[in-house]
């Protein structure tokens, strides 16, 4: 009464005054982000994708194309689809990560950039030469393996496509240079155990 | 822990009191008849041993040949909650007696299913269109709902 | 009653073209009092525009942010960049608008406050006129200010901008008495209206001898000036912009700019009558002034930082219920103080000191207590401390 | 004298609208004659949306519905679909949506208490203050789920995945700091005499008045009624934590406030005492993101920070919803606008709507 609650506001003011301000100056500094971010940048390993589409049917929005070509050669022998077309329209993303969480083969990660603006709308979607030649950077959105290894999308190198899957891939006769680990319980080429 | 009071149940309460009220009952809910409504939700706010005071929801849903007047009822005083529905067939003009001289609570929400279902609540104060605009042709949440091919214009700006 | 012939500005001008170019004597004389209105309605002008930043700058630091920044060194440049932005904007005259109207507004806003500037001394010898009813010319070219709010907001032809108006005009209705009540008692203790003699007879700061003079003054002066808690008039929240809504570049910039030299005039004010004006030791007495000007108008970016709005009712009632008994309290006391020292000396107005502050601290609770200032609008605050249901 | 009444126009676009909400005022100088809300501006459709996205998509719509408390809808959907399918979710999971649905409960009221006391005119000063302890809070949620504002987080069964490491102690950490700040917020605002009079006693709702128009959340325990979902019908693991309903007497703007502040405090409890109790275990009931739950229907209310928050899910047994609806907290609550604004002033219906707390994206969908 008499003001005082007014004067008890006037000094909580005042000590804010000679707090720090939190404001933080965008351009040269940023906010620290969370490994997890989903933000653009999607990161794609061409190599694990099997042309499944299961981003596509995931999409709540419908925004990404795939167009498969079955040519890689006999399946039975290793031949796997080619994908030809692989749009995603960031115009329209809304960033749920629905796509990376319905991947199977860890082969769509969400990226970590939040500032690929563009003058115009089609500029925006991204395409398969795109994805292929962007740095791997991927946010550890669940993918938990690169959790584990306290993967910092940031400050990390590039991640190669061997190391960003769940699981080590199989090693298959048209690709020798990917020997099995020791002690993998996998099975070898010729359909054996170890 | 709120109870939740079963359909039949419902049903056993309605059919003492007001008889050929109740058209059926599961599990989930009761149904009573249109001309019965009134009545029934009076009944129900209004009863010592009901005492179902506030209206949780009240939506509606189309399933073709007919549409579900669904109203979620709740009271604060038994902690129990219980779901009530109104059939009404036929797509044209289906009517049902509007609740919010009983909850003034399904004010709002009883033009909404106006506006997107084209279920009409007769003795509702304000029933207009809400979240579309006036003018607007059809009723969005209906299942055969199409939009009209684009270029269009409304009457009403859009 | 000629003090231009002491000001240096003018002498020097006056000089320059009388004596060395040898130009006719009413030549002289005209070009030196515009070189002397030139400097201080700019000079007055600039400071406006310095504390259009400071106050953003103030207030983004109580608000924990920065403020402007990014225009020159910590941002100063920022009212720049806003006048030239303003020069650029396109200059809308809606279609309902009282056109002549709503063109001259601005200029009823600015040119008083400029012409007010007239009697206040920023230094020692440092003042245009010295008139002898300095206090009430001041007190009357202030209140014009209203009548320009008033034209524009029915001018503009807007709902928002009408009310926020009528309420600009009931603010300035209720708010000039006590103001020119507070003033009435420092004209009583100084025995004059004129400025330079208000300064003269403060041995001791009016702000000390009648602090209840002080507060009213400050209070009835961020109503007229339309400062929270008093701001119905502009009410972001509530009329967007009131009487501002329609206004759009340099007309807007005309407004902006004199809203905010009202209250660097109103700061000036307050140094020159509860202050002591430039009178201090040690440094200049320009700089002096500048420094109680802008500690008060520091004091007036605190307030807007951190009060809400009051409503238009409350604030015609505080005025009239509260303020304007206050204001007797404060002119008759001082009053009966002059009477029984006509021309007090150190040791009694030190007295005077002493009573009015006894005055002030029993007057304001008192008068609470009678018209139930501050009290809710219902009986107690009676929140209980939850409790477990179920 | 006779003079006309005027018509004004609040809003769409006006700075106290909180987003695209508009009033039609009929006054008479300042005092409000009749009221009459207009909505619509922010329709998106969600519920038609939803019927055509399978369940585990529709998650990404309910973020969108309430957008400064997608943490509460994402719960409200996942126990709805968590009923219609019979999922259980494992312990740990259900500790977390708790925490996070509590801090959002945190964000919520402090969003709404800062746009409050903006509507009464504190040139943004206590808004500035929730905001930069709402940011903090964010960040907790951007180290969960990767976002801050559209979160996505729950799942049906569960939540997407287990909280990262330094996720426990920066939480710590604004629960220690946080009660400091709420103190801070009621030095500066609880006590301000002008606060007071522009509050109290205004726009009064009855209990009564409340309960009949299925006004729920903060308004109607403001009102005094003890209803709270929570405590009511608990669902999660909120019936292994306790906490208090706080409860107002006066039903004016000023309980509505200070309930909302008093909330805060409890959520920060309830996230103490379920940091306490999580223990280490699965977060996620093993569930396709793609199912076909059995024919049949569900609805699952809980207590949002607006309100009383369910959706009401038709199912055909196919992949997608037949029908959704969600019941609007702030929708409902906008019930009794026009009672509560009748016979005050202007700047009293701004206040008065604000103290309502409504979010625009809830009441169009």
């Amino acid at each position: 009464m008499y003001g005082i609650g007014i004067l008890k506001g006037l000094m909580v003011t005042a000590k804010n005054l000679v707090r720090k301000p939190v404001t933080i100056q965008y351009p040269e500094e940023r906010v620290p982000q969370a490994s997890r971010f989903r933000g653009q940048e999607f990161v794609w390993y061409v190599d694990r994708c099997t042309g499944c589409a299961s981003c596509a049917k995931f999409c709540p929005l419908g925004i990404i194309r795939i167009e498969t070509d079955p040519n890689g050669g006999n399946e039975q022998d290793g031949g796997t689809y080619r994908v030809d077309v692989f749009d995603i329209d960031q115009g329209r993303c809304m960033y749920c990560g629905m796509c990376v969480e319905a991947c199977p083969y860890d082969a769509l990660h969400m990226g970590s950039n939040f500032e690929a603006a563009q003058y115009r709308r089609q500029d925006l979607v991204i395409n398969v030469e795109v994805l292929k030649a962007r740095e791997k950077h991927p946010s550890t959105w669940y993918r938990p393996q690169l959790e584990r290894e306290k993967f910092d999308p940031f400050e990390g190198e590039s991640k190669e496509w061997q190391d960003a899957g769940r699981e080590k891939p199989f090693w298959h006769p048209q690709r020798p240079e990917m020997l099995p680990d020791e002690g993998d319980t996998r099975p070898t080429a010729d359909g054996e155990y170890k | 822990m709120t109870t939740a009071v079963s359909g039949s149940d419902l049903a056993e309460v309605l059919g003492q009191r007001l008889f050929h009220s109740v058209t059926n009952s599961d599990a989930g809910a009761a149904w009573v008849t249109p001309e019965a409504l009134l009545d029934v939700c009076r009944f129900l706010h209004d009863d010592r041993a009901q005492a179902y005071d506030l209206l949780s929801s009240v939506t509606a849903v189309d399933y073709v040949e007919f549409f579900d007047v669904v109203y979620h009822l709740t009271s604060i005083a038994r902690n129990a909650a219980t779901v009530l529905k109104v059939r009404l067939y036929g797509r044209d003009a289906p009517t049902v007696a509007s609740v919010t001289s009983v909850w003034a609570g399904a004010d709002l929400q009883e033009r909404e299913i106006y506006d997107l279902l084209g279920v009409t609540f007769t003795g509702h104060p304000n029933l207009k269109r809400m979240l579309t605009w006036e003018g607007f042709q059809g009723h969005p949440l209906r299942r055969d709902y199409l939009e009209p091919p684009l270029p269009y214009t409304w009457p009403h700006g859009g | 009653m000629s003090p231009l012939k002491d000001n240096s500005i003018f002498s020097w001008t006056y000089e320059l073209v009388a004596d060395t170019l040898g130009g006719p004597e009413w030549l002289a004389y005209g070009l030196g009092a515009l070189a002397v209105i030139m400097v201080v309605v700019n000079g007055f002008l600039l400071i406006g525009t310095i504390f259009t930043w400071m106050e953003r700058k103030v207030v983004g630091r109580f608000q924990s942010r920065v403020g402007p920044n990014r225009v020159g060194p910590f941002g100063i440049l920022q009212a720049v960049a806003d006048a030239v932005k303003l020069l650029f904007q396109e200059d809308i005259v809606p279609r309902r608008a009282d056109r002549l109207l709503f063109n001259a507004a601005p200029i009823v806003m600015l040119a008083p406050s400029l012409l007010a500037l007239a009697v206040i001394p920023f230094g020692a010898g440092s003042y245009v006129a010295d008139l002898n009813i300095g206090v009430l010319y001041v007190v009357a070219m202030s209140g014009i200010a209203s009548l320009a709010v008033l034209i524009a907001g029915y001018a503009s032809g807007n709902k928002l901008a009408l009310l926020g108006s009528m309420r600009a005009v009931a603010m300035l209705l209720s708010y000039e008495i006590p103001l020119v009540m507070a003033l009435l008692g420092i004209t009583i203790l100084a025995g004059s209206m004129s400025m330079v003699d208000i300064i003269a007879a403060q041995s001791v700061p009016f702000v000390l001898v009648s602090p209840l003079g002080a507060l009213i003054f400050l209070i009835a002066m961020s109503a007229e000036l339309n400062r929270p808690p008093f701001d119905v008039t502009e009410a972001e929240s509530e009329l967007v912009a009131g009487y501002l809504t329609e206004y759009s570049g340099m007309k807007f910039g005309v407004f902006y700019l004199a809203e905010f030299s009202n209250v660097v005039l109103a700061g000036a004010l307050f140094a020159i009558l509860f202050l002591d004006g430039w009178e201090w030791a040690i440094l200049p007495s320009h700089l002096w002034f500048l420094i109680k000007v802008f500690g008060f108008l520091f004091v007036a970016s605190w307030v807007r930082a951190t009060l809400p709005r009051m409503r238009i009712d409350q604030i015609l009632t505080f005025a009239w219920k509260y303020l304007f008994p206050l204001s007797l309290v404060n002119v008759l006391a001082l009053a009966v103080e002059t009477i029984a020292w006509p021309d007090p000396s150190g040791l009694q107005l030190w007295i005077m000191v002493a009573i009015n502050w006894a005055i002030a601290a029993a007057a304001i609770p008192l008068l609470s207590l009678v018209v139930h200032l501050g009290e809710p609008a219902r009986a107690g605050r009676r929140i209980p401390l939850s409790e477990e249901v179920f | 004298m006779h003079t006309q009444p005027v018509i004004v126009n609040i809003g769409p676009h006006h700075p106290s609208t909180h987003g695209v909400f508009r009033m039609r005022l009929t006054m008479d100088g300042e005092n409000i004659l009749d009221v009459e809300p207009v909505i619509g501006y922010l329709h998106r459709g969600s519920e038609k949306l939803a019927e055509e996205r399978h369940y585990t998509q529709v998650i990404t719509l309910t973020d969108r519905m309430d957008y400064v408390a997608s943490m509460t809808n994402n719960q409200a959907y996942v126990l709805s679909c968590e009923q219609l399918t019979g999922i259980t979710p494992p312990d740990r999971g259900m500790y977390l949506r708790v925490i996070a649905a509590e801090l959002q409960r945190v964000v919520s009221h402090l969003v709404a208490t800062g746009f409050f006391l903006q509507d009464l005119g504190a040139f943004a000063t206590p808004l500035m203050y929730a905001m930069r302890e709402r940011e903090r809070v964010l960040d907790l949620f951007e180290m969960l789920c990767g976002a801050r504002i559209t979160v996505s987080y729950m799942r049906i069964g569960g939540v997407f995945q287990d909280a990262p490491g330094e996720f426990w102690p920066a939480l710590r950490r604004i629960l220690d700091e946080f009660p400091a700040f709420i103190d801070e917020l009621e030095d500066l605002i609880s006590d301000n005499e002008i606060v007071l009079s522009r509050t109290q006693g205004v726009s009064v709702i009855t209990g009564a008045d409340a309960v009949n128009a299925s006004i729920t959340g903060p308004v109607l325990r403001a009102s005094g009624v003890s209803w709270d979902l929570r405590k009511a019908a608990p669902y999660d693991v909120y019936d292994r934590v306790s906490f208090d309903v706080p409860l107002g007497e006066h039903g004016d703007n000023y309980d509505r406030y200070i309930i909302r502040i008093r909330e805060i405090r409890e959520s920060l409890k309830i996230v103490e005492q379920c940091v306490a109790q999580i223990e280490p275990g699965p977060v996620r009931a093993t569930t396709a993101m793609l199912f076909r739950p059995p024919v049949g229907e569900s609805y699952v209310p809980i207590e949002a920070p607006k309100g009383e928050l369910g959706f009401y899910l038709v199912s055909d047994g196919s992949i997608a919803p037949y029908r959704m609806h969600a019941r609007a907290p702030s929708l409902i609550n906008l019930t009794l606008l026009k009672q509560m604004l009748v016979g005050w002033k202007l700047s009293d219906a701004i206040v008065s709507f604000g103290s309502i707390d409504v979010n625009m994206g809830e009441v169009d969908r």
